[in-house]
């Protein structure tokens, strides 16, 4: 499942539907990032999510499929927010089913590397001491690049 | 041409109307960069109908045309 | 929440509770195990899990602080099923939340790796072929490994 | 005292009373040992009263005492 979408997102009944498709599945890893109550310091008030309806949907299935193919996984799951968010709300969750738990590890790891790096999402942060628009960090790129090669 | 600008790029973007002689994107992301040179930073992918284009491309009238600055999704 | 417990261990519900606690959290990190419907090319008809009742709630209670300190953790669960359980059930759920992704997936991947090495539990699968003890495996002490140092 | 096995183990311990001289935890591996050669093996762990014991150990009439066999939870 794919789906770039607005509130809400349920982390929870995500995972209650994918574990029930995922048919003969040893292991299934999740993901969720969530906004937030507080970011250098200062007090977080809100997050807009801004993205481009059809190239982010494409971005997102591709990397999907790429995870799919490259850890032989039998499901993913790729569930991201736009739009504003609260503090404490979710903005993606990821999911893995595999026949062992190394390939749904690894799988949903990848997803999320690549998500920050990758997907077409811009995320401004509103805090107590101004509006911020926010970008992959260095962190950020060197864990995606732990995939290459 | 529908020229859409995202993330940051919205906050600094400049808006009117585009000279007729503005052809390609090379050509439209120079005039657009006269404004705002932001918009110059070779980090800055421009998008084509949703393709990203790494080059140059000719553009008609009823393109669109985004300019999206680093991503950060997740 | 450390729990060994007996049916049902329902993850996406425990899920739910685990980000309803995990106030402050960027990252939610997941993992369930599941009982599969095939082994080495033979059918399972169930799985028996064994434990030693108060030994078993000390060490997984053990593993859960290691992981709370060692990553920083916002909080951890760690709950685990005991005795028969047919394919495609949940033998456990391990969830991790913290600031950033990165120690929250570790975490989960740590526990996994010591629960499959040092928690008492053992398990005996019944298969078209056979009735099975299963022992971990070379490549789950490789994994228990990479912990130390 | 009691005696538990676990995992594997359960299939194949002996049953029975233990003599009245075995009373340390070496001395009662090495008399089910003679019965069951499994119990001899190394990976073996032996626990007194929920305490995995790493040596010997003297045992009373009021010990639980539990061999568990290579462990492989989640």
């Amino acid at each position: 499942m794919i789906a770039i979408q607005g509130p809400p997102l349920d982390a929870a009944a995500l995972l209650a539907d994918f574990g029930a498709q995922a048919a003969g599945a040893g292991a299934i890893a999740s993901f969720t990032g969530l906004v937030r109550r507080e970011n250098d310091g200062a007090t977080v008030s809100d997050l807009e999510l801004d993205h481009h309806p059809r190239l982010t949907e494409k971005a997102v299935a591709a990397i999907g499929a790429d995870a799919r193919a490259r850890f032989g996984l039998i499901d993913v799951a790729i569930v991201h927010r736009h739009g504003r968010l609260l503090p404490g709300e979710a903005i993606v969750f990821v999911a893995a089913a595999a026949p062992h738990r190394r390939a749904a590890f690894d799988a949903v790891d990848y997803v999320m590397d690549r998500l920050k790096t990758e997907a077409p999402f811009w995320k401004r942060e509103r805090r107590s001491d101004g509006a911020f628009w926010l970008e992959a960090r260095d962190s950020d790129h060197a864990a995606r690049r732990r995939w290459e090669a | 041409m529908r020229i859409l600008f995202f993330g940051r790029l919205r906050d600094v973007a400049p808006v009117g109307p585009v000279p007729a002689d503005v052809r390609d994107t090379g050509a439209l992301r120079a005039w657009l960069g006269g404004r705002c040179p932001e918009l110059l930073d070779p980090s800055i992918r421009v998008v084509v109908n949703d393709e990203i284009i790494p080059g140059d491309r000719p553009l008609d009238n009823d393109d669109e045309v985004a300019f999206l600055p680093a991503m950060s999704g997740g």
